[in-house]
């Protein structure tokens, strides 16, 4: 009975679609039926399954990138008020460039290959994950610290052990934030790039292949979909213990 | 009534707009013009599908795709031509000390294109099947023409098919032609792009389009012949400066088509699987046109 | 291990100016004594603490233990917060909690887990040592961050405000164990609490902090017998005379 | 100390890209030097041009903002609120948030035109999605003791939406919109690259094509400008609001939660 | 007007099953009374109390207020919870919480403002009324949070574990200040509490709940005299006497 509810949801809004393209009357906007039946073609010859998997890789490139500039940086800005004051102009700077901006200059910098996605990708999520960090960062409880401080951890043992953990949940949250900005970057920049997604989405735009182009455009959304869903099963198992995925307890 | 709202885009391929809107051609023929520049093909061919736009400029191998994939493009007018010689406006070129020495050289490279699937890409595709190698084995990207000689110096991509006024510019900084005259494929004399409208729009409109043909063959000999006041048009209605709009090399524009010509890049451009299958060039003229032969 | 504190003064910056919170505080923790800090909120009951614990550094004055000044944490001490929830690592198991204290002192695996798992059946957590704190109930999370500290080997446990935040049947089962622990390892404690009754009821010695710069303003000795009874000890005519002693010296706006 | 060295960092990289460029390490014909960006400002008119540009982009990011982060705002709120539209509306929304806005244009070309609308609209799209989420989960997480005091207190539904929700979400759909104004930007910037005859993404694109990169990436920093910009008046206002009221923008909080 | 629960029964679904958390429960709170309600740590108080105040249905049995079964919160009816900072709204000043339990009643803006700020003056917080609750302490918050309950008019008051978070020395005066409140405003109370001296300083009656599922395991009434003094009262013998009679009732573990 529950379980119908979503179907019904899409149900609708395909019904709808249906009949704005219908009223359209346009080979500009298929309905959802043309969509569906574009999706063999570019499911079974690989195509698109293809291009998703070398998206998929990008976003993780670019993502990785993002985690192992933003982090770092993000931990020592919440932790210590001298970095913080130090960063925080730049990164005010910075911050709201635009990341389609960026793709020439990366371009030329770092071509066509991982580079280009490292970089472009790697900027637009870095500064979800740094301000996540940052506010962790912030927010590990003294208690804790101090905890570790008084049982004898030294500043090394006390990050390692006690603030990173600590902010696990805090840089889960911000990753949830930066993973759709990442994949939406990925394809932009693969529309320069020549690889994945957004190269096949461009090239069918092009080709005036528009049936094809939504199905490509739906294929992203599924792969959206079920990123997200694999991120939050990795995050209920990494940080188990944070609040909100603690499993009912056992005892009184 | 309505001004006639043409999209453009602002570079000297669309040389007769400025030319007919700046002689009084449109004027002439009672036509009143609203002209819009515009940043790419795709959108302003979508524009042209929702009515946003009467008429407006494409690429013919992107029109023939649109038009085989149910769009219902029809050619208005004639627009820019390409030849091998004077009137030599793109080239595949490589970087000064690339080891490149011809076309099938290119096969595991990566080449620049401004746009995939349109003409410059299936001319690529054409030369790289007569040379033996598969198509697939180079891998195109998407480069604006301006960033392409920088793509090229910073050695991002191998080769570039690169087009006026960056074509000059990329050459004179050392640049090398690998292909001079890529688009020599699809003959001798090429057209490039065509003015153009939906089938409906003609034929609610016949009366203006044919004056809108005449206005733009008009600019056609106007340009022809009087080559001196090009440059200083161009610098006008585009953002090149007059010392570039002086010594960029300029396609050439004449009435009339040459519709055997055109048969054949439709032929090439289904032949290489750019649209499923060839239509005759009837399909994508508009009706009760004279189209003169050129 | 005696704990002295010489004239410790402490300033906090607010807003700018320096605002003064402790003031030329003196005392002493003798071996295996029992000593409570009474205070209302706000008073500096936390900051004198964490002076004595080394976390921080007092502005004036200094902190011995045994006779070397003390800089930074020693070994031989721990601390007990309040906020018991904040302070157990809930990504780490019951015992693993326990171990943290051992790990950096250098032990061999089974010897800490021999140590640790020993320091929670002393609590009477020894079933739960594979759970997650925050499976526990406040008591038990509470009796964890006992044995963390005392598995560490302290001989002087520093206790701010331990039982605030548990219910007060809990708190009575509490407070008799940390009576028992106290003295079977013969351990020094300092007691930091708001509660007169639970000051009474555990302590040798009753320091009474107050004013603003805060300063000892009273101490009373409880020489209530021992071993206490929460019954029969709360129910003697010393402790009401006691309580009452306390409420005075707390400004008695709260007494009659 | 660490402050003036923070607001100095941004200058010295910016004198290490010149450095850069002077010494032929980044070739100025296509990274141009800051000194040469700012020359190109200096040339007549352009200042004022680029003026005229970062309004037009600035007006465009903001009513994408405010129409897309309103939509966002009501049905996040709506969805917090009412469990049954949520269940419906969930995997609809899902599958939505990830597509790219560049497959946005040709529909809203085909409703809206060629005009600003398109370009709000593009804008407005994208930067529901984050609102959206923030709505929803700052409604989902608004204190249930909060929720029952009101029941006590003998308010009807409607009077607990707008007397408790709507206040306790606010924190929470504040950051969404925080985050989505930055998006704003860049998107409305890039639709302008995509589809329009002016605002600075277009500005961008054309000096490129005519050869300017000087006057490109002064196009690209003025982005930068609006960027901040909007970020800066957001919480300026957000400040202003604040002092109004203070307490607005209070996170709630439970006992023993730092607030 | 008197609250009666006839039979009161609640079962909560726990991973599938259901558990019986509450059994036939039946209680009366006559007029005027101040009747606690002890028990350990999750044995069903609150669960009961949110029944009694009509936020949740119990599974069996009903509730009557007056002569009336009670379906949903009724006017004449408020609650305090322990968790002072979650039930007051951080948007609104003091005098704007405490006129939030006027807004459904048709009262005028000035009339309300008059009891609202007539509230504000019996718990001593007449000048803070432009403040924020933040800007408070934790004493005086719960202090806010009862004088909201106070202006709505209420005759009803069920409280729970109002006292247990704030501080001891805190404790001592909002129980003196209820006390009063209760006597000025001759209100009913039913005051849930872990704390046995509190129970006995406070009530005419104290229930004692226990067991799984939850039944009334004893009654004590409380015979000391009023008005009571929290040094006399609690070293009255007759008190060492009542702890003694809950604490066996409790269970005696905490007991001796
Ligand atoms: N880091 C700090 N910076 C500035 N002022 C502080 C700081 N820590 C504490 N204070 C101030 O010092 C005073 C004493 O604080 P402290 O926490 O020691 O009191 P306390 O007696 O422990 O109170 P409580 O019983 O509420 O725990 C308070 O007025 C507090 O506001
Ligand atoms: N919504 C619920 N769903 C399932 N079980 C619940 C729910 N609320 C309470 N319980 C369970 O019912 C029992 C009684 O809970 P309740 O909160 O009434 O206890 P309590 O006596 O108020 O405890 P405390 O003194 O800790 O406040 C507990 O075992 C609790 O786990
Ligand atoms: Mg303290
Ligand atoms: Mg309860």
């Amino acid at each position: 009975m529950i379980r119908l509810r979503p179907l019904f949801g899409l149900a609708f809004a395909a019904i709808l679609w249906e009949a704005v393209s219908l009223a359209a009357a346009t080979p500009s906007l298929p309905g959802p039926g043309a969509v569906a039946a574009a999706f063999p073609g570019l499911v079974l010859g690989g195509t698109l399954p293809r291009a998703l998997w070398l998206t998929l890789g990008h976003t993780a490139l670019g993502l990785g990138t993002a985690m192992a500039l933003g982090l770092p940086l993000g931990l020592l800005m919440g932790r210590s008020r001298a970095a913080r004051a130090f960063l925080t102009p730049t990164m005010e700077l910075l911050r709201p460039l635009p990341p389609s901006a960026l793709i020439p200059p990366a371009m030329l910098l770092a071509g066509f290959g991982p580079g280009l996605y490292a970089a472009v990708v790697g900027f637009a999520a870095c500064f979800p994950l740094l301000l996540a960090a940052m506010d962790a960062g912030r927010a590990v409880p003294t208690p804790l610290v101090d905890t570790a401080r008084s049982l004898g951890a030294g500043r090394l043992r006390t990050i390692t052990r006690v603030v990173v953990p600590a902010c696990l949940p805090g840089v889960s949250t911000g990753l949830r934030m930066a993973l759709p900005v990442a994949l939406i970057v990925t394809v932009l920049a693969e529309m320069v790039g020549g690889d994945g997604a957004g190269r096949l989405l461009l090239r069918l735009q092009r080709t005036w292949r528009i049936p094809e182009m939504y199905a490509c455009v739906m294929g992203l959304g599924l792969t959206g979909w079920a990123l997200a869903a694999a991120l939050a099963s990795l995050e209920s198992r990494m940080i188990f213990w944070s609040p909100t995925h603690r499993r009912p307890s056992h005892h009184p | 009534t309505q001004p006639l709202r043409i999209g453009y885009i602002p570079i000297a391929d669309c040389l007769q707009l400025y030319v007919a809107m700046e002689q009084g051609f449109f004027t002439a023929e009672g036509l009143e013009v609203q002209a819009r520049p515009m940043q790419g093909g795709p959108v302003l061919s979508l524009a042209v599908e929702a009515g946003e736009l009467d008429l407006g400029w494409s690429n013919m191998v992107s029109l023939f795709q649109a038009h085989a994939r149910g769009f219902s493009f029809v050619l208005v007018a004639p627009g820019a031509l390409e030849d091998d010689g004077e009137h030599l406006t793109h080239s595949l070129l490589v970087p000064g000390g690339s080891p490149l020495q011809a076309i099938g050289d290119l096969a595991g490279r990566t080449v620049a294109v401004n746009a995939l699937g349109n003409v410059n890409d299936l001319s690529l595709t054409v030369l790289l099947a007569a040379a033996g190698q598969d198509p697939q084995s180079v891998r195109m990207v998407e480069v604006p023409f301006p960033d392409m000689e920088a793509a090229l110096a910073s050695g991002s991509v191998d080769a570039a098919l690169v087009a006026e006024p960056f074509l000059s510019s990329a050459v004179s900084h050392g640049a090398r032609c690998l292909v001079a005259a890529p688009h020599a494929v699809f003959g001798r004399e090429f057209m490039i792009a065509g003015w153009f409208a939906t089938s409906g729009w003609t034929a609610a409109n016949p009366g203006q389009a044919a004056a809108f043909c005449r206005a733009v063959d008009k600019a056609s000999a106007y340009i022809t012949g009087h080559s001196q006041d090009i440059p200083g048009v161009l610098a006008r209605h585009t953002r090149l400066t007059p010392d570039m709009a002086a010594h960029i090399a300029l396609p050439a524009f004449s009435a009339g088509l040459d519709q055997a010509a055109m048969q054949r890049t439709i032929d090439l451009t289904a032949t290489h699987g750019f649209i499923p299958r060839a239509f005759p060039t009837r399909d994508i003229l508009a009706p009760g046109f004279e189209w003169p032969q050129r | 291990m005696h704990l002295t504190a010489q004239g410790i003064g402490m300033d906090y910056r607010r807003t700018g100016t320096a605002v003064t919170v402790l003031d030329n505080i003196s005392l002493t923790l003798a071996n295996g004594e029992f000593v409570s800090l009474l205070g209302p909120s706000g008073v500096g009951k936390t900051t004198l603490l964490r002076c004595l614990a080394g976390l921080t550094q007092p502005t004036r004055g200094c902190v011995l233990l045994g006779d070397r000044p003390l800089h930074g944490p020693a070994p031989g001490m721990a601390m007990v917060f309040q906020d018991y929830a904040a302070t157990l690592f809930p990504w780490r198991t019951v015992l693993g909690n326990v171990l943290f204290g051992l790990e950096a002192s250098g032990l061999s695996v089974s010897e800490g887990r021999g140590l640790a798992l020993a320091a929670l059946a002393d609590v009477g957590l020894a079933d739960v040592a594979a759970h997650h704190p925050w499976e526990l109930s406040g008591g038990m999370q509470q009796r964890v961050a006992m044995a963390r500290a005392m598995a560490s080997g302290a001989r002087l446990l520093l206790m701010d405000e331990p039982f605030a935040s548990v219910d007060a049947l809990t708190r009575v089962g509490l407070e008799d164990l940390l009576l028992r622990l106290w003295r079977e390892r013969a351990c020094s404690v300092l007691f930091v609490t708001h509660d007169v009754d639970e000051a009474i009821y555990l302590s040798d010695r009753v320091l009474v902090l107050g004013g603003l710069p805060a300063r000892i303003s009273g101490a009373v000795s409880v020489d209530l017998p021992r071993p206490r009874k929460q019954l029969s000890t709360r129910s003697d005519p010393a402790f009401a005379d006691l309580r009452g002693e306390l409420f005075a010296l707390l400004g008695g706006e709260a007494a009659e | 100390m660490m402050r003036l060295a923070g607001r100095l960092l941004p200058l010295f990289l910016l004198a290490a890209w010149e450095a850069l460029c002077r010494t032929g390490v980044i070739d100025s014909r296509f990274v141009p030097a800051p000194s040469a960006i700012l020359a190109c400002l200096a040339a007549p008119g352009t200042a004022g041009d680029m003026l005229g540009q970062m309004g037009l982009t600035l007006r465009r990011t903001l009513l994408g903002f405010a129409l897309g982060g309103a939509a966002g705002l009501c049905l996040g709120l709506a969805c917090g609120a009412l469990r049954r539209l949520d269940e419906t509306l969930s995997p609809l929304i899902e599958l939505l948030r990830p597509v790219p806005s560049v497959a946005v244009i040709p529909v809203a070309i085909l409703f809206l035109g060629l005009g600003d609308a398109l370009n709000v609209a593009v804008t407005a799209f994208a930067c529901s999605w984050p609102v959206f989420v923030a709505g929803r989960d700052a409604v989902r997480a608004v204190e249930p003791l909060r929720l029952d005091t009101a029941r006590l207190c003998g308010l009807t539904r409607g009077r607990r939406f707008l007397a408790v929700i709507l206040p306790a979400s606010l924190p929470g759909a504040v950051t969404g919109l925080r985050t989505a104004l930055g998006i704003a930007v860049a998107v409305a910037v890039g639709s302008e690259m995509a589809a329009s005859s002016d605002g600075l993404g277009h500005l961008a694109m054309a000096a490129s094509f005519s050869r300017q990169q000087a006057l490109a990436f002064a196009a690209v920093l003025a982005m930068g400008l609006v960027g901040g910009a909007c970020a800066f008046g957001f919480s300026s206002l957000l400040r202003l609001a604040g002092r109004f009221w203070p307490g607005l923008f209070r996170v709630q909080t439970r006992l023993g939660e730092k607030p």
